[in-house]
């Protein structure tokens, strides 16, 4: 069966995308991009440290991995849109996650500057996945300003509460059908990046949960599979939730005869 | 000459270019970009672009990110 | 890694256990049970109808298989110990799930006599997987009498509603180490296996889930994996869940320099 | 001679033994068990064990269950 | 003790704001604000049907209430504005609910239209309850345009499903302290009441719940009750939760002496 | 309107039995009691302490009060016997709440030991209210041996965390209809008590919330608020959750006549 | 003469004015707003507004809403 | 003569009954309740019980409980 997830065009295998960042040692990184089977990763930006010489996470990336840079420390549509030149002059493509962020404690994007920031980069030629909090109306807005997906929060970010603004992001899975929703943000658990995807998200991303796992190799695995179940059981159109018992063995005694 | 990399200010040799910089350091160029005074250098012209006094150089790379 | 599952000195690979009722056609039970790569299967008995020549269901099952009979229509001991008896006498093997239910609205396992049957079976010889409600007290009698394993219900059979006996089969799990923790009946979706297997589950046991779904062969695949996942997440130790957001890419900008 | 098997009534010939019964009837006799008046009758001793008169005869064999 | 609401310098002792649509019969509504103890009852306006003579609503209102319009119907800024001006004219105060709804399926009120009609109509000096997706941005810029207390939705109206919305209500509960917060929408049963006021909402405002129970009148107590109770625990600092058990009794026995 | 909680042909108001243990000053205890409205009052017993002159508790308890005599530190049947005789003979009444633990780690009533003990008292005569988990045929056992009313945990003991046996609670209240449903033991908030009078329960006990809430007193009047609040919204029959938003104001708008 | 009336052409006399056609019809005044040609007619107003031919005129009165 | 009340032995004045006894002893008698021997004794019975050598006692009463 043929069941890819296409953005912009490019046609993927693997529905979990992967953060890098918070890893305790990046050569677990390597192999932990391996267990996940993602095909696109996420990375950020920031000065080089010119008095250590430290690693170059790229050199942890194979290079067949789409490279999806995070615009994170954006404060607005301005901040992001000259965070995501400087990434594609670097050189690794034009995938960008616009990821504005107004406020310290919650780290919520915000929606209307994110808008602004996706028409004009859409505009210049990026491929853009704007994370956003779920809202029909800044939904339909990313989509006709050029977004090539939405990326809704599941919950706060690095909480690992999982899919809490279920509500809304059952009516983003109803609603839009122009681009792919990829749930991002809060996931903590195989589990609930199983429940999303069981609810019709096209893809996940998830960081944390990974990289602060005891074991960050195994959970990617299971993190992988569980994505495949919550997508295989979304085709396979599941059974119904039921309030009243339902025999699943004949209780029809041959005893009292 | 003066100029200010990533915040700090550090004294160059006159007339030195983006690369002959960057060479000066030790770094690895995968994936790094120049803003020059807020804008961006492209790669192919890092020879021929020659830092000015009072420069304000941003030397950026990727790091992990979520 | 050798993560095997035990009962009765049997090693398995899978640690997902399959019933075999309900399915609406006996074609697609073998495709399933290949799909759902599980190593038992449940299966009950019922007097033969001699009016018409219906199929055997064994032939959909492959020999390498262990059987579960289960007790289902035994409404005390005495009835599940007679039918455990027949089971064994048909000559495959002498698994058997006690099932004892003495109500036919919520089709609940009644505790004190499931404890006298497995006492009775395990004595003969026996390996005894009895179904439950999930009560420590129970657990612990059930142990003391020779069950292999104990299976509590985490929802109502057939309910597909999850596992919302969470409370007390969390303290199964804690508690009960001699033999391993089988969540039986209710689990509808592959996020709910998966959240069994993270709360350290050792199995799970589903039919109606898989029998009623659209697709029996695609949702035992997609259970099959998420069970997988759900393992490896409880052995790769998750990060907790936590109240506040938390950065997953550095913000520290170099934008305000 | 009539037994009950499976809940009816059924006249049969004197002097068969089960398997002979059991040949009379077109049923797939994997996992099938016979019990005869609540006592199960083993696999082994079906030729040796002839049906009387007003035997109440149980023929099981499994079915889907959960 | 003082405990009071304070909307726009009006004190209030009760937290309940009550919506009068869909009532069956009319003449039940005169008594379910008695019971209800509400201060504040929402109406919206409608075209005469000249035709049949229809019961005035505000016959059933008693003078003491404040009148709270409701702009339902409109589908952007002006619209919203328009209905408030008229409303205002009628002669029965400025208070106003901006409800500005441009999906008729899920019913969400848009908040970038929300923002524009309550900048427009605080300034005109009416007093602007706008009803909102929870979202912080949205609402800091609420309360910067003159908003006088901020509305955001529990969950979809007319649900019944209570406080969905939870992580993003907590939120505003935190963060906005200049204006009252009172949650609007979905709240179905007097226990999800008492949560959203434990959580530390300012007030509800409930509709369906009482309009379509079978017996609104009691209902309509018992949501007055539950809301005081809230508050109520808000105010006494609820105990924590455990995720272990704790005696109440004390366990140290006199019998085994 | 006549609703009244009948125990034992006790008719009583109140459907709010009040725990005092964890009380941190015991002269909380009388206003607190007051507040609480309760009618039925628990308490246990313990060896005096012949070295320091304490608190009588029965000092701090009004006359009309129901005391209910835990059997607390009671590890099997005989155990609790002993304590509900000895309770009888202190002279303040026939009520005992049997308790019966054999683990000290959850606290969970045995409900083998429970029954039996019940069995006991109900035939001297004794008013006996079990403390059990809540299982279908349990409940019938104690029912049948004589029990005034079952009380089944919400939750595990003193851990707030709400009416978690949900599933078997229901069936509880389905089921038995000879004796009343009080829930006992988890309940943490107000509207985690109306949640369980509006599934119907026939009253609730409560403590550890009470005792150990900042301010007692308070909270106490809030349980009593929301108990009556979740009751009248069971005798009102509520509205049902509904998957999709519901207008509550006319939409068809006079503005685009 | 013909106005519109909440979406409803109607004849009436000529030189009415508001207070004077609302008192032909029977309409509780409480809560109710006037606007003609998307203008609010303030109550005070009523008696010196007169109705011109082709006058789109909005009666609209409060109803139940949540 | 000794006793063990609530699980300490005491030494005390020989004919004593468990009325006096408890007269030495500075307690709040209401919802008091004496065991000796894992034997309740009633309140009315106080006053003609004596304590004997050897006798376990046991003086228990009310305490907040759940």
């Amino acid at each position: 069966m043929e069941d890819q997830l296409v953005i912009a065009n490019k046609k993927l295998k693997s529905r979990f995308l992967l953060g890098t960042g918070k890893f305790k040692h990046k050569d677990e990184l390597k192999m932990t991009i391996h267990a996940s089977e993602a095909e696109i990763v996420t990375v950020a930006l920031r000065r080089i440290d010119l008095d250590k010489n430290s690693d170059n996470i790229l050199s942890y990336i194979p290079d067949n991995i789409i490279l999806l840079t995070n615009t994170s420390g954006a404060r607005n549509a301005d901040e992001a849109v000259r965070i995501a030149r400087i990434a594609r002059e670097a050189g690794y493509g034009n995938w960008v996650k616009i990821e504005v962020i107004n406020d310290s404690k919650y780290l919520l994007p915000d929606n209307a500057e994110t808008i602004k920031a996706t028409q004009i980069l859409a505009a210049e030629g990026f491929v853009v996945l704007p994370y956003m909090q779920p809202d029909l109306y800044a939904a339909r807005a990313l989509v006709e300003v050029g977004a090539a997906a939405i990326m809704p929060l599941g919950s706060l970010i690095g909480s690992n509460q999982g899919v809490k603004m279920e509500t809304m992001i059952e009516i983003l899975i109803n609603e839009i059908k122009m681009v792919p929703i990829i749930v991002d943000a809060g996931i903590g658990r195989p589990s609930q990046a199983a429940y999303a995807m069981e609810m019709g998200a096209d893809a996940v991303l998830i960081n944390t949960a990974v990289a602060t796992a005891d074991n960050p190799v195994l959970i990617a695995e299971a993190f992988a599979k569980s994505i495949m179940a919550g997508r295989l059981a979304y085709l396979a159109k599941m059974a119904n939730v039921k309030t009243e018992a339902e025999a699943s063995s004949p209780l029809t005694g041959f005893l009292r005869a | 000459m003066q100029i200010t990399v990533n915040g700090n200010n550090t004294g160059i040799e006159p007339k030195m270019n983006i690369r002959q910089y960057l060479g000066t350091r030790q770094i690895d160029l995968a994936g790094v970009v120049v803003e020059i005074n807020q804008k961006i250098i492209k790669k192919q012209e890092w020879e021929i672009t020659e830092l000015k006094d009072g420069d304000i150089v941003e030397l950026i790379s990727f790091v992990g990110g979520g």
